[in-house]
């Protein structure tokens, strides 16, 4: 029985010896949660570029405090499990006192019980679920519009459209589900049919099926929300199948340069909203901000396709900055009070936090600018 | 008795060590460990003990998770159009036995359906019987929210109601629910495999023809290694549930199947500790090994080590080590007669 | 000393036939067993003799015919269910739990004998714990009775063939069967083993348990058999006692006269379930 | 009645691809006895060697496409003979779970070489679709179809005709007497494998133009691979070609008509409720369990 306590002993030492890289405190750490790999990495990715190039540029003028500045950025890999396993990594292993993320509804949603628990404020860069901010967790700094404010942005511009009857494709997650409610609400408002309501999972590639079912249903306008990837797949197979309806994406993760790289032909007559429009930099609420932004982006080499993406993650890591300093210390509670009173100069246009959700714990909600534009043989242009 | 004194001392070490461990980031990894070594330990129990390659546990781990997750967080399920079936909030201890059960008889369900093939056959009905539930898990969005997940999921609560309450928000109560769970698993399993029905479960591994030829019924005993093993894994997937406290249908993943066998391979299948060592060193390696390498290449590397063991150290880490230490004491001395436990090498 | 058997008839062969495909391996045979004798199942390779046990066994389903022991058809009962009954057997080709000690390969045979249900064992019963002890100690009774006592703690397939074969005996036995069938106990004993394994048979044969026996060694047949039966092309060409089979010209001429060349040529036919 | 016809269009388009990747599977079960975890994996390398050569290297979509074929055959053949040779004889366990191994390594060093973001590769076919009434089909499946039923006839005349045939032919009905009539077992083995880890790889490399590339893409190929052959009987060639279109029909009926979140879903029913009522598949000749 001796060998018991020895295979025991082994494991304590095991246990014992896994070191930890002790952590330099003349940075202070910004915890960054995104999809790296999976489904929708490559949105996660440009949000990760436009992060990087934010503390590139903060910690190029000093940094905040006194010091620059550190992303830890960890891949949530298109799970809301591995976005709490992030979380948890990034707070009581890393000891962040701020994050970022975590792209999707679905993973931020995951997340959020954990930002209660530890006390720690989440800048939401992407996600768009109106849960998020309703739900009574005052930990939340969401700077991306809700579907319910696309959709009303969208309602004012509906007219020229002459939607009659309109069918939705969404993915089978928080963002697609809400995104679908949200303009079927809006479209019926204004006496506008709404005819089939598709899901398609997050992983799925081969939607024929549903495409199938919305050929069949007879309207004349798509609403797609979905990552640019099965936007793709989506538009390539509604060519190939001959569905002749106008196609509209919700959400802002469309990257119209790459869907005219990948799908071709299949992405012209398409339209897109959007909360950047990096080919019409002056057109922002802050032009010198944008500008100087996807001149960033260009010297980087970085995929032009991505910056409808990135914008966020540079937004998202100035507000968070703009916190920190305001706050005088990198402590999360007294981030959280500072969040509130920021105002920043963004790409996407001037970011500061509006109350939303109960009473005594409401979140904090950006208003935001849509943009809407159009594939037109292989060029985007302005609606 | 010095057996004894020395397991006590082992797990009196194992109690002390949110005491001087000192970061709570370590304990977190010790309690996903700590899970995933009850569910290698149930694993163990067909593909070590009886000899059946299950590749579909994860299911049974998932069905105790999702079970518990919903029966403490009450759903509602609207059967007909003028009828929905509103199940209200249990407590969580309740929902936990709940989920054990439930997986039980899943496993006694799926043990009399897919014992009737053996080999690739039955690899392939218990690979898909995972597979169907993560579908099913994905789709019922009524009932599980799909890919949207679980979330909210209350925490395990301890007391007498109305009186006093500890609810286990923090790291360290986890811990020692999922130490004391880890205790009872392994006493389960090795009571198991010392008496009749566990060495029935053996003599179905070595020699099934030979065992029913004493009389040994193949599919009573398959199907109780398959309701015991199915119910432990639920036990670990409600732990696992109410400590992340969120559950999402990922959980069904071939991959995490993957994970317990290559725990039980390495550790040593059909022996006592394989599991709790081969756990001990693939819940704590990845963290180790973070600073050195990607999520990629860990995985490559446990990929080929699976390999090498199969193929170098076929009967994994605890048996080599075993005969490694009796082929010293047989040095020393010669023990007596049927004093070696049944089938373990502890 | 042997008990003297007894008129009882305790397992009927009646008709039994089994084919496999267009093949007949057994065609209608029937002979009974009485209590407490020794009968022997003799014939050459491919005459159906292991086919035969593996029906009355429960291990192969017969084609049509009937096998009844104590007056129960053992026809579409499982293999376990058989051996409930108190008809166990042993393997033509050596049958231990390679991986386990000769002692646990005893201890597994008990498995009938044991009374602990699964919920008392989980929960840690005394009375689980009192049997176990009471069962150790039987299984050592039974390895020192079949002369392994000294091999308590050896692999089953680290034990030298010989001593295989013995463990076998000792595992059917730990199932406490009223009726034994053996297929082949000493094949590839040596001469001296046989001998001992023949003393064993007495042994056995004084708990009161009647033997069933297939053979190819004629000297132990013709030695340890109160009555034989001899086999040819899947019928039963003689019945009667070691004497008469003997001075049988049938038998000679089908049987003996063949057997040494047939044993060259190597088994064909010894099918299994 | 449209919908219909559409559905059953693109069943029959992607039964193709489906029946290689079952004929793969089910060749190496047949004649080798080995559960081949890693089928999935050979689908994805076949997918991103089309991606590679196609995109970064610029080669011609169709030697492309030939290319990968035969790098799938080569990898294949390094498996068997890394992997396999050395484990003659051992149990079927013992080699699934060498091949689990194989394919979490395998799976991951896809993911550590590709990054996990899926790819999409270009083809040199038409846009526009082929129209036939109110049905549409583009050209790339059209290609792909033919391409897939090419292989399916071309594996099936290899099996009947050629020499290597009669030789695996031989070796499936009985190893030991082949081994004894001068086939050289090891050959017959190692050939085996490289044609079904080819037949894989020419699944992926067709598919991956249709739909996108990424790591995990193998994932489900392979649990479909053993729907198929489990719905053909284990080692049935022919089981194997008609079970990919029935699996294809099944999740492009049910994905149109029951719930397109339980299309792949169907594969796994069909194994369950075939195992209960016919273990040995639907066209198995032979009983062959475990």
């Amino acid at each position: 029985m001796a060998f018991t306590l020895k295979s025991y002993a082994l494991a304590a030492l095991a246990l014992v010896a896994v070191s930890w890289p002790a952590q330099a405190q003349d940075t202070i750490n910004i915890g960054v949660s995104e999809p790296l790999t999976g489904a929708v990495a490559a949105s996660g990715n440009y949000v990760v570029q436009g992060a990087k190039i934010a503390e590139d540029e903060i910690n190029a003028a000093g940094g905040v405090l006194g010091k620059k500045i550190k992303l830890i950025i960890e891949d949530n890999k298109s799970n809301p499990k591995e976005a709490v396993a992030t979380a948890e990594k990034l707070i009581v292993g890393d000891k962040v006192p701020v994050m970022m993320g975590a792209w999707s509804s679905t993973y931020t949603l995951a997340v959020m019980p954990k930002l209660m628990e530890y006390g720690v404020p989440m800048v939401v860069e992407t996600s768009s679920s109106g849960k998020i901010t309703t739900s009574g967790n005052p930990w939340i700094f969401r700077i991306s519009p809700t579907s319910e404010m696309e959709a009303k942005s969208f309602g004012t511009k509906v007219g020229q459209f002459g939607i009659k009857k309109a069918d939705f494709l969404v993915v089978n997650n928080d963002w697609g589900r809400g995104a679908a409610k949200e303009f079927a609400k809006m479209l019926k408002g204004k006496g506008i049919e709404v005819g089939v309501i598709e899901t398609m999972d997050a992983k799925a590639t081969d939607l024929s099926a549903q495409l199938a079912k919305v050929k069949a249903s007879g309207g004349d306008t798509l609403f797609i929300t979905s990552g640019v990837e099965q936007i793709t797949l989506v538009l390539k197979q509604a060519k190939e199948q001959q569905v002749k309806h106008k196609v509209i994406t919700t959400g802002g993760s469309s990257s119209p340069n790459q869907l005219i790289s990948q799908a071709g032909a299949a992405a012209n007559g398409s339209n897109h909203l959007l909360f950047f429009a990096p080919w019409f930099p002056e057109t922002a609420p802050n032009p010198e901000v944008a500008k100087k932004f996807v001149a960033e982006w260009k010297k980087r080499d970085l995929n032009f396709a991505g910056l409808t993406e990135g914008f966020r993650g540079y937004d998202g890591i100035k507000t968070i900055v703009a916190g920190i300093k305001a706050a005088g210390k990198a402590d999360p509670k007294a981030i959280q009070k500072a969040l509130w009173g920021v105002k920043v100069k963004g790409v996407n246009g001037n970011i500061a936090f509006i109350k939303q959700g109960p009473a005594g714990k409401e979140s904090a909600q950006n208003v935001p600018n849509v943009y809407i534009v159009t594939i037109k043989d292989g060029k985007v242009s302005k609606l | 008795m010095n057996r004894r004194l020395i397991e006590f001392g082992v797990v009196l070490f194992f109690a002390s060590v949110p005491f001087w461990l000192g970061n709570l980031y370590y304990l977190h990894i010790l309690i996903t460990t700590g899970i995933f070594i009850i569910a290698a330990m149930s694993l163990n129990l067909l593909l070590g003990y009886t000899g059946q390659l299950s590749l579909g546990h994860v299911a049974f781990f998932g069905i105790g998770a999702y079970t518990s997750a919903l029966i403490s967080i009450g759903f509602d399920l609207e059967l007909t159009d003028t009828y929905t079936f509103v199940f209200e909030p249990k407590p969580v201890w309740f929902s936990f036995l709940c989920g054990i059960a439930f997986a039980a008889i899943c496993g006694w369900l799926i043990g009399k359906i897919s014992f009737k093939v053996r080999g690739a056959y039955f690899v392939i009905v218990t690979i898909s019987f995972a597979e169907v539930v993560r579908l099913v898990a994905l789709n019922w969005i009524d009932l599980t929210e799909g890919p949207m997940a679980l979330n909210n999921i209350p925490p395990f609560t301890l007391g007498i109601p109305g009186l006093w309450e500890l609810t286990f928000f923090k790291k360290e109560p986890n811990y020692w629910l999922v130490l004391a769970l880890c205790v009872v698993s392994f006493v389960i399993v090795r009571r198991l495999v010392q008496s009749r029905a566990g060495r029935a479960m053996i003599a179905l591994r070595e020699n099934e023809s030979l065992a029913t030829s004493v009389g040994v019924d193949v599919t009573k005993y398959l199907v109780l290694a398959t309701v015991i093993s199915a119910g432990m894994a639920g036990a670990a997937g409600g732990l696992y549930t109410h400590y992340i406290r969120i559950v999402d249908p990922d959980v069904f993943l071939f991959i995490y199947t993957v994970t317990m066998v290559i725990m039980v391979i390495t550790g040593g299948k059909g022996t006592l500790l394989g599991p709790i060592v081969g756990g001990l060193i693939f819940g704590i390696l990845p963290e180790a090994l973070r600073g050195l390498a990607g999520p990629e290449v860990q995985w490559v590397i446990y990929g080929i080590l699976m390999i090498l063991v199969v193929y170098f150290l076929p009967g994994g880490i605890v048996p080599a080590l075993s005969n490694w230490w009796r082929q010293r004491e047989d040095n020393q001395s010669t023990s007596s007669p049927g004093d070696a436990a049944p089938g373990t090498a502890s | 000393m042997a008990r003297k058997p007894t008129q009882q008839i305790v397992l009927t062969v009646d008709q039994l036939t089994i084919r496999f495909g267009g093949l007949t391996a057994v065609d209608s045979m029937t002979f009974d067993v009485h209590e407490g004798e020794v009968l022997s199942l003799i014939g050459p390779n491919g005459a159906g003799k292991t086919t035969a046990f593996n029906a009355i066994t429960g291990y192969l389903k017969p084609s049509s015919g009937n096998i009844a022991y104590q007056g129960t058809s053992l026809v579409g009962l499982k293999p376990n269910q058989i051996a409930e009954l108190g008809v166990v057997r042993t393997f033509q080709k050596t049958s231990v739990f390679g991986g386990e000690t000769a002692f646990h390969n005893v201890l597994m045979g008990l498995h009938r004998q044991l009374k602990q249900k699964p919920w008392q064992i989980i929960f840690g019963l005394p009375s689980v714990a009192a049997e176990e002890r009471a069962m150790r100690n039987k299984a050592r009774e039974v390895l020192e009775f079949v002369g392994l006592g000294a091999r308590a703690n050896e692999l089953g397939n680290a034990l030298p063939y010989g001593e295989q074969r013995l463990l076998e005996v000792a595992i059917a036995l730990a199932a406490r069967p009223s009726l034994l069938l053996l297929d082949e106990p000493v094949s590839g004993m040596n001469p001296s083993e046989t001998s001992s394994f023949m003393k064993l048979l007495g042994e056995i044969r004084k708990l009161g348990i009647t033997v069933l026996l297939v053979e190819h060694d004629m000297k132990m047949v013709m030695g340890v058999s109160d009555r034989v039966v001899v086999l040819n092309y899947g019928s039963i060409i003689a019945n009667g006692s070691p004497a008469e089979i003997q001075k049988n010209p049938d038998v000679i001429r089908a049987y003996l006269g063949e057997r040494h060349r047939k044993t060259q040529a190597k088994s064909k036919g010894k099918k299994r379930a | 009645m449209d919908q219909l016809l559409q559905h059953i269009l693109n069943a029959l388009i992607l039964g193709g691809t489906y029946a290689l990747l079952g004929i793969g599977l089910t060749l190496i079960f047949g004649i080798m006895r080995v559960v081949n975890f890693t089928h999935g994996e050979l689908y994805t390398f076949g997918a991103y060697m089309m991606f590679m050569f196609v995109m970064p290297l610029q080669t011609n979509f169709f030697l492309a496409l030939i290319l990968a074929v035969v790098l799938g055959m080569a990898l294949g053949a390094i498996i068997e003979v890394v992997l396999l040779k050395p484990l003659r004889g051992a149990d079927i366990d013992t080699t699934m779970l060498i091949m689990i191994g194989a394919w979490i390594a395998m799976q991951n060093m896809e993911q550590f070489v590709w990054s996990g973001i899926a790819k999409s590769i270009d083809n040199p076919f038409p846009v526009e679709p082929l129209v036939i009434g109110a049905i549409s089909v583009s050209w790339i499946r059209i290609f792909v179809f033919v391409v897939a039923c090419a292989l399916i006839v071309g594996t099936s005349a290899l099996i009947r005709w050629t020499k290597l045939g009669k030789a695996m032919r031989a070796t499936f009905q009985d190893t030991e007497t082949a081994a004894l009539m001068g086939i050289r077992i090891n050959s017959v083995y190692i050939a085996t494998f490289a044609i079904g880890s080819g037949l894989a790889a020419a699944a992926g490399a067709l598919l991956g133009p249709i739909f996108v590339v990424y790591p995990t893409m193998g994932d489900l190929a392979a649990l479909k691979s053993f729907a198929i052959v489990i719905l053909g009987g284990l080692g049935s060639v022919g089981g194997a070609a008609i079970g990919g279109f029935i699996l294809a029909m099944m999740e492009e009926l049910g994905a149109g008509y029951i719930s397109s979140g339980y299309r792949d879903a169907m594969g796994f029913l069909l194994i369950i409720v075939i195992l209960l009522f016919r273990p040995t598949g639907l066209f198995a000749q032979k009983e062959r369990i475990g």
